[in-house]
């Protein structure tokens, strides 16, 4: 059986979450492997979430927020644009593969697009592979 | 202490179970150590439904629930009043998505069941550490500040007055009526904008509870819905006490700040500027209220143009279409045609929009009065040059007629550039004064442009009319009234409730390294100086957590959306 | 070059009963519904289009009012009451005065009174020009045979006479019909070839008029006027070449007198339709009916009328009166013949089988234009 | 008889022998110290021997400060032995605490890092380039070496730890509170962090503070410092706000961004990452293609975040072991 992924979607209340719902409300089908959770502002995403996330077994984290201009609250997903790059900048550093975390602006109106980068999303990381973040994380150290 | 949850999963008729098996995600959720009792329904949001949880938590004394039905959007509302009723805290209760983002978009059962389990074991995660929230109310200030005394102005200013409320209505320049001052005739029944505003400036003027404030401009607005407090400075050139500031106290706002018109100089084909006889719709009414049709030297004209969407639908300048331009358009063939019948009229245009009532009648009458209708490409301009000796006109107009597939040639004593509306040039400003946002275009941004027009996501700050997006006067006298109403239903409340969710620092673990101070975009974080810690204002914080997840010292707890619950629904779902 | 615009030609038109033409905003429902409109010819929207901006170029250099019959559906469909097939109808008139060298038919169509009084006054003349001639040579008492009031031979020589000059009118007008369609230097160039492949066409509409049937299959206005046509046609042949033997004796000559009773009961019997109709205002082509149209028509039944009459009393034995109602007879048959024909309505019947002609040529010359890159007159899509 | 001294003991692991250093610096307070208590094991200072320590009854020490991380076998065979014979150990100073500077081998690899320093090392001459075995037979002696382990871990992930004294090195005042404080009676609650304030360096940094924007990054040395304005409003990185105090501010108060050496605040479980969301937010663009050249403006941001904690954070280390 193919490696099934499992990613963790963070998205933010106002935008990608209404376009996630409208994927849905439109019947658009896309692959089950993102598990959504929901936050009023992409601005809400601490790194440490996605951290958390990687060491908890997720094989890549998807953080979707409103199109700069349109946020909610006018700013946060500037905050947003700044803390992920830094983020992907020291994960590369763990050896952690840059699809593994991705950032993506959806509005209330993009039910298709997010369908659609939910299913790239999936391709890409089943063609990665397991994350191993997770495992021989609290192995006994003596092993070779 | 082991929390009590009550977990329901809904069947959703058959938009979850068609797919999801909820059977076993009822099994699997019943495993879980906090789960006291798992549950699943057909319609969790009908009343019986709901009055399934209520029973549970009367009877088993639930202290915590969680629903797995449709997306929180739709019905959180629903089964936190159900907890409400049931005397349980609103705060206590999750919802997981599994009809939206899992059965309506998957179509493989097995993998769809694990995912909806999942998705309900996070929802238990998270629920385990939620806590009981109180909404806050604070007393609500019957006065309002209405900004612009156009039309839309003056029409919920007297509707706010005539209730009993006072009204300050501030006015940056000398005058009230705004830009329907400078129309003469309004389409498409003809009547007279002066019968319009005089009898709503009259009332105004002689009105008890009105305030009015010429010459004046909005200097600062501090506080919060309800509680405002706004400082107000005269700009008049020379009047008594210019520059004179002065602090007022209101509950709410009404922008209703108009439009600028586009200035026709800045498309140079149309020659505005250099050609003396092409004029903007603003000059012809002018002279409309002059009651005299002439060109600048004098004569009357014989043949008379008017051209369409100058500055609107063009994508180097703005892409929306202005509304109100191709009525007026028709307005000004019908006076040329009455004061000058002999006169031919052509009228340029790209599409002709006669969408609202009467409309279609006008625009058929405009061409019983043998109207030459040209259209011309959207991405076309026509092209205005003064005419030769021989010709009989001052000037021809050049243009790729659509309809007939022609490159013509349309002689014209008088041209009219029909200009398009826009964003004020201090709308930028008045945006950052009362904290509400623009698009793109520079329009005010509402709060949900079909459900909630005239409300915006500042809590008590309202917009109406024109500085939304241009439109006609019904559209923009129903939302000026559409603003008075909701305030007045605000403050026949009297108190306001201030949303349970914000943000709250505490100062045994702030540091004062003043990090989240500018990160809010509604001003809600002050500085103590003398403690030297942070504090936010709760009723104005928005909730939406940029400053919870910045503050390095962990001190800034986001109440209902705490790292700790979400760390526990991230672990929850990826189990 | 830019094409310049004129304002007044719908003022001018509305005189030839194109008064709704300005109410059209070009929803192109007439141009859907006309069975004979094709991507050569969009007509009606077309035509009113330059008709609206006043391209007179335009609108002479077109064939399109001849294809259309006024079957009426297009004025039907028209949301705003604009009239297309009136307007066809007034761009036919138009186009009779446009193409009319003298002028003539221009002052006909703008007053109706100067066409009136150039009818009395030809009619008196004729009159007077029978009578005299009758009175100098022949016996007033005597219909046929020799000393005939009105001779058969004499009538015969003025008959052949007007047909020529006829003859010559219609082939002048014609002759600039067609310099207007192929005289523009940027028109398509037909040759030779093209002009003799479909050259069987212009005796072939001439004689059934098939395009007719094509948009009348619903209510058979083609049949009576295929039936208008051939009677008029047995008419001129018994008048052209059986004069005498229609004359000759108080005897009835059935040989060819059947042919005249027919084609009389064909004549009569479809102008009364065709007056009925418009009266009545049955179809949706009779809504609108022109001076020209009532003219046309009345002189049509009183020609036809007095034809019979003047036959009835000289069989029944009333030469006098025979040749009294042969001279009203022909001071009908005079006007119409030298009026109608060539400087109003009647002239279609040489126009339109020439359009029909023309059109074909005029597609093969398109069509062959475009094989060699030219640009197809067919409507640009618009970007 | 006379009344029992303290019996007490110091273990360095995977250190740089700071630490002992930093309980030197209390100065003639160590005097006190050797007077109140018998120091058992303290192998910088001291001559006890590892058979002295598992001589030693099950708890009998009443006190052991282990400093430095656990890198080989045999860091992890004493943190394990000195856990079971003392009733309370400390993890004293940073590497104990968080994997310390050392933590940092855990971005590159074993065999990168034995190869670079026994094959590759310029001062090894050609005859020598040999990796050192854990058992290696020495002309018939069986030579035995410590394993050397993967990856570093802190002590807390190899024995419980009572409690936590960190920096690099324990300011020398926070030692004296902090054997005070244990040797006492009246000691904190177990497992907590002593000899650190609960708040963040920013309460004790007398440097102003105001809007926080900033456009460019500068290591300390590139720019004229404003001598009483908050370091990290002059672009210069300062993990001050993430880090706790107690340190006396040190670091900033010469110029340089607080490096981190005392750990995250109390609430935050990685400090590394933590910051990055501080740092994100008050970068003052909006502009994507700005964001990255002020962030490819920041080298060796990994090295910046985690100097201390590595091992600590959630990642704990590179998966190109």
């Amino acid at each position: 059986m193919s490696f099934e992924p499992r990613i963790l979607g963070i998205l933010c209340n106002w935008c990608s979450y209404a376009g996630a719902d409208l994927a849905g409300t439109s019947r658009i089908h896309y692959p089950p492997n993102v598990r959504i959770i929901r936050v009023m502002c992409s601005a809400r995403v601490d790194p440490t979430f996605v951290v958390k996330a990687l060491v908890s077994g997720a094989d890549g984290v998807l953080i979707c927020g409103c199109h700069p201009g349109d946020c909610h609250y006018s700013e946060g997903n500037y905050k947003t644009m700044r803390r992920i790059p830094l983020l992907k900048k020291v994960l590369k550093d763990f050896g952690i593969e840059d699809e593994r975390v991705r950032l993506e602006w959806i509005s209330a109106s993009e039910g298709q697009r997010f369908a659609d980068i939910v299913k790239d999303m999936t391709e890409r990381i089943r063609v990665l592979g397991p994350s191993h973040v997770a495992c021989e994380l609290h192995a006994d150290p003596r092993e070779r | 202490m082991k929390a009590k949850i009550g977990v329901y999963i809904c069947h959703c008729g058959s938009n979850i179970a068609k797919i999801v098996d909820c059977e076993a995600v009822r099994e699997y959720i019943s495993t879980l150590p906090e789960v006291a009792i798992a549950r699943t329904y057909k319609y969790m949001c009908s009343n019986p439904g709901q009055d399934l949880i209520v029973q549970d938590i009367k009877e088993h004394g639930l202290q915590r629930v969680v629903v797995a039905a449709c997306s929180p959007r739709m019905h959180e509302r629903t089964f936190r009043a159900a907890l409400q009723a049931a005397g349980l805290n609103p705060y206590m209760f999750e919802m997981a998505n599994i009809r939206e983002q899992c059965s309506w978009v998957h179509d493989d059962p097995q993998a769809a069941t694990e995912k909806a389990k999942a998705l309900a074991q996070a929802a238990v995660r998270r629920v385990v550490h939620h806590e009981a929230l109180e909404q806050m109310t604070v007393d609500m200030c019957p006065n309002t500040l209405v900004i612009g005394a156009g039309i839309a102005g003056l029409t919920a200013t007297l509707e706010l007055a005539e209730a009993g409320q006072k009204v300050f209505l501030l006015e940056k320049q000398d005058h009230l009526g705004g830009n329907l001052a400078r129309v003469d005739l309004t389409a498409p029944y003809l009547d007279s904008a002066r019968d319009l505003l005089i009898e709503r400036i009259t009332r105004v003027r002689s009105s008890g509870n009105i305030e009015l404030l010429l010459n004046s401009r909005l200097q600062q607005l501090q506080g919060y819905v309800g509680n405002f407090t706004a400082t107000l400075s005269r700009t008049g050139h020379d009047g008594p006490g210019t520059g004179k500031i002065r602090e007022i106290q209101v509950g709410n706002v009404i922008v209703c700040t108009g439009y600028r018109e586009f200035a026709a100089e800045r498309v140079t084909h149309f020659g505005y500027g250099k050609l003396p006889d092409v004029i903007t719709s603003f000059d012809f009414e002018k002279m409309l209220q002059a009651g005299r049709i002439e060109c600048c030297d004098g004569t009357i004209p014989k043949y008379a143009a008017i051209i369409h969407c100058v500055g609107s639908r063009s994508a180097e300048f703005h892409g929306y279409c202005s509304r109100v331009c191709c009525m007026t358009a028709l307005k000004y063939v019908h006076e040329i045609k009455s004061a000058v019948p002999s006169c031919y009229v052509s009228d340029l245009y790209i599409d002709m929009h006669a969408f609202g009532k009467g409309h279609e009648d006008f625009y058929r009458r405009t061409s019983e009065v043998k109207t030459m209708f040209l259209m011309f490409g959207k991405g076309d301009h026509p092209i205005i040059r003064s005419a030769g000796p021989k010709d009989d006109c001052k000037m021809l107009i050049e243009v790729n007629e659509q309809l007939s597939g022609e490159l013509i040639e349309i002689p014209a004593d008088l041209v009219i550039l029909m200009v398009g509306m826009e964003a004020q040039e201090d709308a930028m400003e008045t945006a950052r004064l009362v904290n509400i946002s623009q698009d793109k275009e520079g329009w005010f941004i509402e709060s949900h442009p079909k459900l909630d027009p005239v409300a915006t996501t500042t809590d008590g700050i309202f917009i109406a009319g024109t500085c939304v997006a241009p439109k006609d006067i019904p559209d923009t006298v129903a939302q000026a009234r559409a603003a008075a109403a909701r305030i007045l239903a605000r403050i026949a409340k009297g108190k306001i409730a201030v949303d349970a969710v914000y943000a709250e620092i505490s100062d045994d673990a702030c540091s004062g390294c003043r990090i989240c101070n500018e990160l809010c975009p509604y001003s809600a974080i002050e500085y103590d100086d003398k403690k030297k810690r942070s504090h936010v204002i709760s009723a104005m914080c928005k909730a939406c957590g940029a400053c919870v997840a910045a503050c390095p010292s962990g001190a800034i707890k986001g109440r209902h959306f705490t790292d700790q619950q979400i760390l526990a629904q991230i672990e929850g779902v990826l189990r | 070059m830019a094409i310049r615009v004129n304002p007044k030609i719908i003022d001018d038109l509305a005189v030839y009963g194109a008064e709704d033409v300005q109410l059209c905003y070009h929803c192109g429902n007439c141009s859907a519904v006309c069975p004979h409109a094709d991507e050569f010819n969009v007509f009606p929207r077309k035509p009113m289009r330059n008709l609206q901006m006043g391209l007179e170029k335009k609108l002479e250099r077109s064939l399109e009012p001849w294809l259309c019959y006024y079957c009426g559906q297009c004025s039907e469909q028209c949301p705003r009451g604009a009239e297309p097939g009136e307007t066809m109808m007034s761009l036919r008139r138009w186009l009779t005065s446009r193409y009319d060298v003298t002028g003539l038919s221009r002052l006909f169509y703008r007053s109706w009174k100067a066409e009136m009084i150039a009818i009395l006054v030809l009619a008196l003349l004729t009159g007077v020009a029978f009578f005299l001639f009758g009175m100098l040579r022949g016996d007033i008492h005597v219909y046929s045979g020799p000393g005939a009031f009105l001779p058969s031979s004499a009538v015969h020589l003025f008959d052949w006479s007007m047909a020529g000059v006829l003859a010559a009118l219609l082939f002048v007008n014609s002759l600039h019909m067609w310099r207007l369609v192929f005289g523009s230097k940027d028109g398509p160039k037909p040759n030779l070839f093209m002009y003799l492949k479909h050259l069987p066409q212009l005796p072939w509409h001439f004689l059934t008029q098939n395009r007719f049937r094509t948009c009348q299959e619903r209510n058979g206005l083609w049949l009576i006027h295929l039936l208008l046509v051939a009677s008029y046609l047995t008419m001129l042949v018994l008048i052209m070449f059986f004069l005498p033997t229609m004359q000759s004796g108080p005897e009835i000559r059935w040989t060819v007198h059947t042919f005249g009773y027919a084609a009389s009961i064909g004549l009569i019997g479809a102008t009364i339709f065709m007056l009925h109709g418009r009266l009545k205002k049955t179809r949706t082509q009779f809504q609108h009916s022109h001076k020209s149209d009532w003219l046309f028509l009345i002189m049509l039944v009183y020609v036809a009328l007095t034809g019979v009459l003047q036959h009835i009393a000289h069989r029944a034995g009333f030469p006098v009166a025979a040749n009294l109602v042969y001279i009203m007879h022909m001071m009908g048959v005079v006007p119409m013949l030298v009026l109608e024909v060539p400087f109003s309505k009647w002239s279609h019947l040489a126009y339109r089988p020439l359009a029909m002609y023309l059109a074909a040529v005029q597609r093969d010359a398109l069509l062959g234009r475009s094989s060699q890159g030219g640009e197809i007159l067919a409507p640009r899509r618009i970007a | 008889m006379a009344v029992k001294k303290l019996q007490i003991a110091l273990y360095w692991g995977a250190a740089c022998g700071g630490c002992d250093v930093a309980v030197l610096d209390t100065n003639e307070f160590i005097l006190d110290v050797a007077a109140l208590a018998d120091i058992r094991l303290w192998p910088i200072a001291v001559d006890g021997k590892y058979a002295d320590v598992e001589a030693l009854a099950d708890n009998e020490l009443d006190l052991t400060f282990f400093n430095g991380a656990v890198r080989n076998s045999e860091n992890e065979h004493l943190a394990k032995l000195l856990r079971r014979k003392s009733k309370m150990l400390v993890a004293f100073g940073s590497c104990a605490h968080l994997g310390g500077i050392p933590g940092l081998a855990n971005l590159t690899g074993r065999e990168e890092i034995l190869t670079k320093n026994y094959l590759h090392n310029p001062s090894i001459e050609p005859g020598n380039k040999k990796i050192p075995l854990p058992e290696t037979d020495l002309n018939g002696q069986l030579l035995q070496l410590p394993y050397f382990f993967k990856r570093v871990y802190r002590l807390a992930d190899i024995v419980p730890v009572d409690y936590c004294l960190p920096g690099c090195p324990p300011a020398p005042e926070q030692v004296k509170l902090s054997i005070l404080a244990l040797a006492g009676g009246k000691r904190p609650p177990p497992g907590s962090t002593i000899g650190a304030a609960e708040r963040n360096l920013c309460d004790d940094c007398q440097r102003s503070k105001s809007e926080k924007k900033i456009k460019h990054f500068y290591r300390p040395h590139e720019i004229l410092q404003d001598p009483d304005k908050c370091l990290l409003e002059q672009g210069i990185l300062c993990m001050g706000p993430v880090t706790r105090s107690g340190c006396g501010v040190r670091c900033p108060d010469t110029g340089l961004g607080c490096r981190g050496c005392y750990g995250p605040a109390p609430d935050v479980m990685d400090q590394g990452s933590k910051f990055i969301s501080a740092l994100g937010s008050i970068i003052d663009s909006k502009d994507p293609h700005e964001i990255e050249t002020i962030i490819a403006g920041i080298p060796d941001l990994t090295a910046i975040l985690y100097r201390f904690g590595l091992p600590a954070s959630f990642l704990q280390r590179s998966l190109k072991l």
